[in-house]
């Protein structure tokens, strides 16, 4: 019973904040709306029974989305100084028959939804079997990895692309000259004791995957937060122009899990079946390497600060 | 289908529609981006709501898709995010809908 | 047995090629696209050869069982879309690397590029739900970011309106997708759609899963953001997204509609997506009479040609496919052979508007003989693949009693050669003042016999259709499943 | 007759044509017409030339040969005289021979194709002829002429067609026997344009005068037989009842007269006499239909006649007759003929057409209505001399020598017809009572012509030349030009279709409204809920 | 028996590769242009020549591609072919030297012969065409290569007269392809055969034979200027005097009368014509277009554009001929085609060299033409009285024979249009004529141009060649080598005499 009220809480809580995102007063409600929004979620996560979820919401969702927004918002405010105190541009006529038609869209969802029959064999079933038998314990980084490996594969892929767009923006934009870091003492000492934390817990989450919720995406997000925050403190000097080494490591994750998946056809085995836990977690710590980066470098650009 | 199954749904179906509505009638193309995840955060939770209605977890693959989903979604984001400063920088407007803008090019792409 | 495992190949090939394009500098990524997409040209007879003997060929990856496992699948259409992609992405990359402009020598151009490729074989291979989302996003992200190389205000806000609308599209089908995976237990196609029994929620499902298609292949009235796109793209990107990009998601809902169709009552869709896809058809060629840009005529051709290919949904006979599949074909070399020689004349004219383009035929004589050869092939006059095409679905809409469709059929043309010789009307008149020099830019040889090729293509087509045609047999719904 | 000398036949107008150019041009002119009169006086015969055109056939008989007579001698003569039209001599010389090239076509013709050919062919040539002088008058003549002869040539094409129709490009004798009615009818009516019977003769005066003095001669002495030869070969006597063609020829014959009367010019007079003329002729020719070919020799005496005293008549009227007595002797001579002056082949071929319509069994016919048309011919030409004395040159400076072709044609015109007349006996045996009847008319002309003369001048009836022409003239004109408005006004309608394409602002706005981001976001819904409906539904 | 099947395809491919040269010889390459255009139009007629003894002889040649299943690319040479291909060749190679002659310093000419050696490979193809689909093909591909010759000038007027060629061909040619499927959906591919057997195998269903032949007939028509669909031709007389000779006079109409023919006789046979009453109306439509076009052809201002009008008229007898039963009428049908091709050119040619040397283009330009292009005007006056119907020359033939059929056919009121018609073809021709020998010519001319001395040869010899040509098609008409005697060779052996 006490949890349905908390989960009619929590579903109150979204509810309101995506309204808040959607319709708040100016830009900037929205936007801590959204980071709130992000939090709530990932307790969500928590609370169905997703902790893999959780973990990704948190790092990912909350943590480096709402700190791109932000900076964002704040690169727009300094592009066009003289525009911050606008007010929001006009709402578009058509706003009211867009909100029937959204209600509508919604409703006939959640009676689609709600009358959705029970399959008889589903191919969760068939992963939580086929996981008892695999070396790895965490069926997510299963079906990830050993199963489902050619959609990781993509997403990778996905990740590239995203930087190779805003690579594609940002290099028609004039590269800011290099500012040299300003010594800040009370940062730096945070730095010193949060950022060897974030490493060590990445690590772990690394190691924890095989097993138990976690895996490359998480350690690679909570990675990339110490890059981050690295770069926000001015210690890391984003280049307008990807340097090689920095486009290897992006591209490294991908490279070794194609190798991974081609090892097997040598040996007759059918592609992408990678075997033996130690392929799997090479190929883990490889993704996790470049998704810290490419996150990094994404959040970089999608925040201007590599360009004036 | 128990009642919490039925609440999340609800969630789901209602942010599906809020995020649908977002993108659409913002004036703003940050509130639009914004609009836009809170979209994707609501196909995921209808995922995963679906996911575990029977058993108590939900099905990896469902979570796995929601996780790919995540970081396709922080993906665009980051790159819609450089797309629109780098329209402000050019055009200084951060909406679309203006009919200012050429249809295209000045010829030598 | 080897044909079938290189199946995945032709993604991780150039999935490779674009991780390694992505540490080169501009010009040997170039070379290193050029190189993927010959090897893609090269080895294309190799699958045909296979696919001739075996019939449609399957791959699950990872050695598992489906449902659980990603399975590969090529029927007929895929087969040539294949083709397609390799011939038009080679020619429109050499019009590239031979344009020398801003869009291709930025870094991040080329690996794009492939990615953008990389994409599109994905979604051709694809037999499962979500890996179709996950290639759909590749092709939007890359459309993007190469739309936006142009680097104008146009471009950015053009990148822009696709990239939200895209997006928008893609959780359509993925929501789809869910509900589907939830109902039926299996994102594996054929599954799915056996498992599949009709009921309110697939209505919505399905819905929702063809609205997403039908915004991201740029069906009327949903097709708003295409001219801007392709127009503001680069010559080569735009003849890329308009000869295959929107094709990927048109094959998707020929594949939605032949596999989840029977059993979830999606071809009582047919008749509606075909009344949409003649609306394109009318509306397209209006539209395309009235611009006063090149590039706008060229994309707002696309909106109507792309009509064609929803008519057979209307009339679904083996003849209507064999005439769908070839205008598939045709309109995809004759649409890319049609942007380039576009992009050679606004680049040698120095003006994309059509008033300044007169006496560009003293100009750039072999790209307005392109230009004109691939408008003969898409308005469907008799020596080109797009009349055969046209004749084989004019067959369909008979046998199949639609008079609709064949006065569709029959206005179509008329309307499309009505923009185009007005197009070419205005390429070949008298340039007054020829004297003085153009504005332009020279337009190097190889891009203009880039263009050429493809529009000769298109215009062969018309006679070597018989094999084609034999490879293209009924695309293997249900029935042709292995 | 040999295939050479009728190849010559053909051939040497066009041949002449070279040398119209040159100093030549008299002589070639001269010579181009013997062929003709060689085949005339050679026994009959038929060349065959199937390969040329629809398989064209050339032959001389009983029905061309005195015709062929007429046309050698004729043009010979008229061509002598051509050497005194002094402008653009070298042209006239090239229609002149194209005249002579289709006429030559005409006799000889044997087949339905070839006859049509050479007919249509004289006829358009003439046209040149009619418009040699380029005055006003000339050209309005040239169009009527050319109206009437079109209109005329039409209805033979029709004819010529609708036989063929059923006999193909068959030998004119063969055809000869059985011509289906209508067909008939048609040729009929437009040889009898040709032949300038009332109402269809109107042409004539005016286009004979109008043509330099040679033209006027072949025209009016040669050419208008054509007609006649066209109704021998291919009219049927089922065609018109023949006492209608009698009737038509008497009208003609009386209308011709009285009308010359009426006339101030020589050239005019001369003219109307042929009209009358002719009208004798189509009398014969009826009586030919009534009772048979029995009549041919008439009918071919009565044409050489004819043609050979109008020629003489023709070429006198440009000798300036009143210079001296000698000119008005060379006038009067064919002028008496052609009245029928005994012992002249005028009075024998008029006994001759008098026996043959007796023959035929219109005796009252025969005794009242010939006489006086005797009588009108002599007043008429009476007429015509009194004007041909008047014309002497005002001061006694440059009267131009009597060209020698003159006399020649004169004592053609006397001798010629008496040779052909002995030759075909039927017409040789006169007795004395008929002389004597001939001469009554010749007495009774100059008593008539005194008693007119009282008749003051002014009040004498003046007729316009063409008489009926004047009142269907201004009609046809009026038709002509409310044709041209009318075809003006069709083709200045601008067909273009009326369909308003789509503004182009239409079309922008309603694209720019789908292009926005809500627009494009409600309309996937929209299609979504669409689908939704169809797929549920 | 059955010759070397390439020979069919050889006609074709020879203009095609001739294009195609021309194009990629480039503007500048004049000498190489001519040698190749002069060299191919030689060699086609070597071909005809060879073709014509073998024909003669019984000998037939087929060339087969398969382009779709069930649906084959045919190119046949029989008698009624080589009619058209002959006249075709000879006018081609005429054409090309007067082109030549009158396009000496005019830009775009490598644009020109270029698209004008793909008009006649597209004659050739429609000469050839085995069936009604190879028919299609090259019948649409004439209206491609002819539309850049119409709108060659690039001026607005030539714009719209490109327009109007254009909405008419396309929209017959939609027509066309209607009529194509519904015949294909009903009887499957069917070759032409003489005599036509589409008869027997659609026995039953009489409205669909109907419909199919009014839609295929309106597609021939369009070409072939019938009535409500001849708009286009007097306004494409905006292009320049060898395009206007070649194509509006022989190879575009032509295309149109030819596909009525072979309609008429090779896809539905005569007797089945007749037999479902077709006959009736289409001979009430070419005789309501014959005499149309003549009555416009009177008021005419422009040279060319009343010349324009008479061959709306006069091609429209080919398809009277093909209209009326019986054999007379069907030669009298075809002659016309060669006699008013023969005929038309030389006034083209003539109209074009008046235009070019005086810079005379209207009719009251024309006084006293005579006296100064005293060669160009016999000429012009012999083929004019030739279209009149003057009998030695073509003209007369061709009427007698359509006169006679009719008659024969029991249909009399032909002969009442036929000699309507001749007096309207005198109506409007003999003033003009009337002008060039009678009037005194003006003290100056328009545009007087004084071209090189080949350049008039090269102008003036194509006119006199087919002057004479249709002068001696008249007058030696009995032989077995003239146009009728092919004509009758063809009808005795295709259409049982």
């Amino acid at each position: 019973m006490m949890l349905l009220a908390f989960d009619l809480l929590l579903a109150a809580g979204l509810l309101g904040l995506a309204v808040l995102v959607v319709a708040g007063p100016t830009l900037f409600v929205s936007l801590v709306a959204y980071t709130v929004f992000g939090l709530l979620m990932a307790v969500a996560w928590a609370r169905l029974g997703a902790p893999d979820l959780a973990l990704a919401e948190a790092a990912i969702g909350a943590g480096l989305t709402g700190a791109m927004l932000m900076l964002s918002y704040r690169r727009l405010l300094a592009i066009r100084p003289e525009r911050t105190g606008q007010r929001l541009v006009r709402r578009s006529r058509l706003a009211l028959p867009i909100a029937l038609a959204c209600t509508v869209l919604s409703a006939g969802l959640f009676m689609a939804l709600a009358g959705l029959p029970e399959p008889q064999r589903s191919a969760g079933g068939d992963a939580l079997a086929a996981t008892a038998q695999s070396e790895v314990g965490n069926p997510v980084t299963a079906v990830l990895l050993l199963f489902r490996g050619y959609d990781t594969l993509l997403e990778l892929l996905v990740l590239l692309v995203a930087w190779l767009g805003v690579a594609m923006v940002q290099a028609q934009a004039r590269p800011s000259a290099p500012r040299p870091p300003a010594p800040v003492p009370l940062l730096d000492a945070l730095l010193a004791a949060v950022v060897p934390g974030t490493v060590l817990v990445g690590g772990y989450l690394l190691h924890a995957g095989g097993q138990a919720p976690g895996g490359a995406f998480q350690a690679g997000a909570v990675l990339a937060a110490a890059g981050v925050l690295m770069a926000l403190a001015g210690r890391l000097q984003p280049r307008a122009r990807a340097t090689p080494v920095q486009a290897g490591l992006l591209v490294l994750g991908l490279l070794v899990f194609t190798a991974a998946g081609l090892w097997p056809l040598a040996a007759g085995q059918p592609l992408l079946a990678l075997d033996g836990l130690a392929t799997v977690y090479a190929v883990e710590a490889a993704m996790t390497v470049s998704i810290a980066l490419g996150l990094c470098l994404l959040f970089l650009g999608a925040a201007g600060l590599g360009s004036k | 289908m128990a009642a919490q199954d039925l609440v999340w749904l609800g969630v789901a179906a209602g942010l599906v529609g809020l995020g649908v509505y977002g993108v659409l009638v913002a004036g703003h193309l940050l509130r639009k981006l914004l609009a836009l995840n809170l979209l994707g955060t609501a196909v995921f939770l209808l995922m995963v709501v679906l996911g575990r209605r029977g058993a108590a977890t939900p099905d990896p693959v469902s979570q796995a898709m929601v996780l790919t989903g995540i970081v396709v979604a922080v993906s665009a984001t980051a790159f819609g995010l450089a797309l629109m400063l780098a329209l402000y920088r050019r055009s200084g407007e951060a909406a679309l809908d203006d009919e200012a803008g050429a249809p295209d090019g000045d010829g030598r792409d | 047995m080897a044909a079938t495992e290189l199946l995945p190949l032709w993604v991780l090939v150039p999935l490779l090629a674009a991780a390694l394009a992505a540490c080169l500098p501009a010009r040997r990524a170039g070379q290193l696209a050029l190189a993927v997409q010959l090897a893609a040209l090269a080895s294309w007879p190799l699958l045909a050869a296979a696919f001739a003997d075996r019939g449609p060929l399957t791959v699950s990856l990872a050695g598992l069982a489906p449902p659980l496992a990603i399975r590969l699948y090529l029927d007929g259409i895929g087969l040539l879309l294949l083709g397609l992609v390799a011939t038009v992405t080679t020619a429109a990359s050499l019009h590239a690397l031979a344009t020398p402009g801003r869009a291709a020598l930025r870094p991040a151009f080329w690996p794009a590029w492939l990615v953008l490729l990389a994409g599109l074989h994905t979604v051709v291979l694809s037999f499962d739900l979500f890996n179709m989302y996950v290639g759909l996003e590749l092709l939007t992200l890359a459309a993007v970011a190469l739309v936006a190389s142009a680097g104008t205000v146009a471009a950015l806000a053009a990148a822009m309106r696709y990239l939200l609308l895209a997006m928008l599209g893609s959780l359509a089908w993925l929501a789809g997708v869910a509900m589907i995976h939830a109902g039926t237990g299996s994102l594996d196609l054929e599954l799915a759609g056996a498992a599949l029994a009709p009921g309110g929620w697939v209505s919505v499902a399905l819905a929702l899963m063809l609205a997403g298609l039908l915004l991201k292949a740029a069906v009327f009235p949903l097709h708003g953001w295409l001219p801007l796109a392709h127009g503001a793209a680069p010559g080569a990107v735009s003849a890329v997204l308009s000869a295959l990009v929107v094709k990927a998601a048109l094959l998707l809902v020929w594949r939605v509609q032949l596999w989840l169709g029977p059993a979830g009552g999606a071809d009582a869709a047919g008749p509606l997506l075909a009344a949409l896809g003649g609306a394109a058809i009318l509306w397209g060629s209006l539209s395309a009479y009235r611009q006063d840009r090149l590039k706008q005529v060229v994309a707002f051709s696309t909106v109507a040609q792309l009509g064609y290919l929803l008519l057979v949904l209307a009339m679904p006979s083996a003849v209507a496919w064999q005439g769908t599949t070839l205008h598939l074909l045709a309109h995809g070399l004759a649409k890319a052979a049609m942007f380039l020689a576009a992009a050679n004349l606004v680049r040698r004219a120095g003006d994309p508007r059509l008033a300044a383009l007169a006496g560009s035929d003293a100009a750039a004589p072999v790209s307005v003989f392109a230009f004109a050869l691939a408008g003969v092939s898409l308005v469907g006059l008799p020596p080109s693949g797009g009349f055969l095409a046209k004749w084989l679905l004019l067959q369909g809409a008979w046998q199949a009693g639609a008079w609709w469709l064949v006065a569709l059929l029959l206005a179509g043309s008329l309307l499309a050669a009505a923009y185009l010789f007005r197009t070419l009307a205005a390429l070949l008149a008298h340039r007054d003042g020829a004297g003085q020099a153009r504005a332009g830019l020279p337009v190097p040889r190889i891009a203009e016999l880039a263009a050429l090729a493809l529009a000769l293509g298109a215009i062969v087509l018309g006679f070597a259709a018989a094999p084609i045609l034999d490879l293209a047999a009924l695309p293997a719904g249900p029935g042709g499943a292995p | 007759m040999s295939a050479l000398l009728v190849a010559l036949a053909l051939l040497l107008p066009w041949l002449a044509q070279l040398f119209a150019g040159g100093r030549a041009r008299i002589a070639a002119v001269v010579v181009a017409p013997l062929p003709l009169l060689a085949l005339a006086l050679l026994d009959a015969g038929e060349v065959r030339a199937p390969h040329l055109l629809l398989g064209l056939a050339f032959a001389v008989d009983g029905v061309n040969r005195p015709l062929l007579l007429l046309a050698g001698l004729g043009w010979m003569l008229a061509g002598a005289a051509a050497s005194r039209v002094a402008r653009a001599p070298v042209r006239f010389a090239r229609f002149w021979l194209l005249v002579l090239a289709g006429q030559a076509w005409l006799l000889l013709a044997a087949d339905l194709a070839g006859f049509y050919g050479g007919y249509l062919m004289m006829t358009l040539a003439a046209f040149g002829l009619v418009v040699h002088a380029g005055t006003a008058p000339a050209w309005r003549a040239g169009r009527v002429y050319l109206a009437m002869a079109l209109a005329g040539e039409a209805l033979v094409l029709a004819g010529v067609l609708v036989v063929a129709g059923s006999h193909g490009n068959a030998a004119l004798a063969t055809i000869a026997g059985d011509v289906p009615g209508t067909a008939g009818l048609l040729l009929l009516a437009g040889f009898a344009v040709k032949l300038g019977q009332v109402p269809l003769h109107v042409w004539l005066p005016v286009a004979h005068p109008v043509a330099p003095v040679p033209a006027s001669a072949v025209l009016s002495g040669v050419l208008v037989k054509a007609g006649l030869l066209g109704m021998l070969r291919l009219v049927p006597p089922e065609a018109v009842a023949p006492v209608g063609l009698l009737a038509l020829g008497l009208l003609t014959a009386f209308w011709g007269a009285l009308a010359g009367l009426c006339q101030q010019r020589l050239k005019t007079v001369l003219a109307y006499s042929t009209v009358s003329q002719m009208g004798l002729v189509m009398a014969a020719f009826a009586a030919l239909q009534a009772s048979g070919p029995v009549v041919l020799p008439v009918l071919g005496l009565l044409a050489l006649h004819h043609g050979l005293n109008k020629i003489a008549l023709f070429l006198a009227a440009g000798g300036q007759v009143g210079a001296s007595r000698w000119r008005g002797l060379l006038f009067a001579l064919p002028a008496l003929s052609l009245a029928g002056l005994p012992l002249a082949t005028g009075q024998l071929a008029k006994d001759g057409l008098k026996s043959a319509i007796a023959g035929a069994g219109w005796e009252t016919v025969a005794t009242l209505a010939l006489p006086a048309s005797s009588l009108l011919t002599a007043l008429l030409l009476l007429h015509a001399w009194s004007l041909a004395r008047a014309d002497r040159p005002a001061d006694r400076g440059e009267v131009r020598p009597v060209h020698p072709a003159w006399p020649l044609a004169v004592l053609a015109g006397l001798v010629v017809p008496w040779a052909w007349a002995l030759a075909h006996d039927g017409a040789a045996d006169r007795t004395a009572s008929a002389l004597a009847a001939g001469l009554l008319p010749l007495l009774l002309a100059p008593v008539i012509r005194g008693a007119l003369a009282r008749w003051p001048a002014p009040v004498r009836p003046r007729l316009p030349e063409g008489d009926v022409l004047v009142l269907v003239a201004p009609a046809g004109r009026w038709l002509a030009r409310l044709l041209a408005r009318g075809l003006d006004a069709w083709s200045a309608l601008d067909w273009r279709l009326p369909v308003a394409w789509p503004a182009a602002a239409i079309l922008a706005a309603i694209e720019s409204r789908l292009r926005r981001l809500p627009v494009a976001g409600g309309l996937l819904l929209v299609v979504a809920l669409l689908a939704a409906l169809a797929l549920g539904g | 028996m059955t010759g070397w099947p390439a020979l069919p395809l050889l006609l074709v491919l020879l203009s095609l590769a001739t294009a195609l040269a021309v194009f990629l010889a480039g503007e500048a390459r004049q000498r190489l242009r001519t040698t190749l255009n002069l060299a191919a139009a030689l060699a086609k007629l070597g071909l005809v020549a060879l073709l014509l003894r073998a024909v003669a002889a019984g000998e037939t040649f087929q060339w087969r591609m398969p382009l779709l299943p069930g649906l084959d690319l045919v190119l046949k040479v029989d008698s009624l072919t080589l009619l058209f291909t002959t006249l075709s060749a000879v006018l081609w190679l005429l054409t090309t030297i007067y082109a030549i002659g009158y396009l000496e310093r005019s830009p775009g000419r490598a644009r020109f012969f270029g698209f004008f050696s793909l008009c006649v490979a597209a004659t050739m193809g429609i000469a050839t065409a085995g069936n009604l689909f190879t028919f299609f093909v090259f019948y649409e591909l004439l209206t491609l290569a002819t539309w850049p010759l119409v709108v060659h000038r690039g001026t607005q007027a030539s714009f719209a007269g490109g327009r109007s060629y254009l909405c008419h061909t396309l929209f017959g040619s939609s027509l066309f392809l209607a009529g194509l499927v519904w015949l294909h959906a009903l009887v499957g591919s069917q070759d032409f055969i003489a005599g036509g057997e589409l008869g027997d195998v659609l026995s039953g269903n009489e409205a669909a034979q109907r419909g199919i032949f009014v839609l295929l007939l309106a597609g021939m028509g369009v070409k072939a200027a019938l009535l409500p669909l001849h708009g286009w031709l007097p306004k494409a007389m905006v292009a320049p005097a060898p395009v206007s000779a070649l194509l509006h006079a022989v190879a575009v109409v032509k295309a149109g009368a030819f596909g009525i023919v072979r309609l008429v006789y090779d896809v539905y046979g005569s007797e089945r014509v007749q037999a479902l009453g077709l006959g009736h109306w289409l001979a009430a439509l070419a005789a309501a277009t014959i005499l149309y076009g003549s009555l416009m052809a009177l008021r005419q201002a422009d040279l060319k554009k009343r010349l324009a009008w008479s061959t709306v008229s006069q091609v429209s007898y080919i398809a009277l001929g093909a209209a009326i039963a019986g054999p007379l009428a069907t030669i009298g049908g075809l002659v016309h085609l060669v006699h008013q091709g023969l005929m038309k050119i030389t006034l083209f040619f003539c109209a074009g060299l008046y235009a070019e040397l005086l810079g005379s283009k209207r009719i009251d330009q024309l006084d006293g033409v005579g006296r100064v292009m005293p060669w160009t005007s016999l000429a012009f006056t012999v083929t004019a009285l030739g279209m009149i119907g003057v009998p030695p020359m073509a003209g007369f033939v061709s009427k007698w024979y359509l006169g006679t059929g009719a008659v024969a056919a029991g249909q009399s009121w032909v002969v009442g249009v036929l000699v309507a018609s001749t007096l309207l073809n005198a109506a409007y021709f003999l003033p003009v004529l009337g002008r060039i020998w009678f009037r005194p010519p003006p003290d100056a001319w328009p545009a007087p141009t004084r071209p090189g001395r080949w350049a008039r040869a090269a102008m003036l010899l194509p006119a006199l060649a087919t002057a004479l040509a249709a002068l001696l098609a008249g007058l030696l008409a009995g032989l077995e080598l003239s146009p009728l005697g092919w004509v009758k060779l063809i009808v005795a052996r295709e259409y049982g005499g």
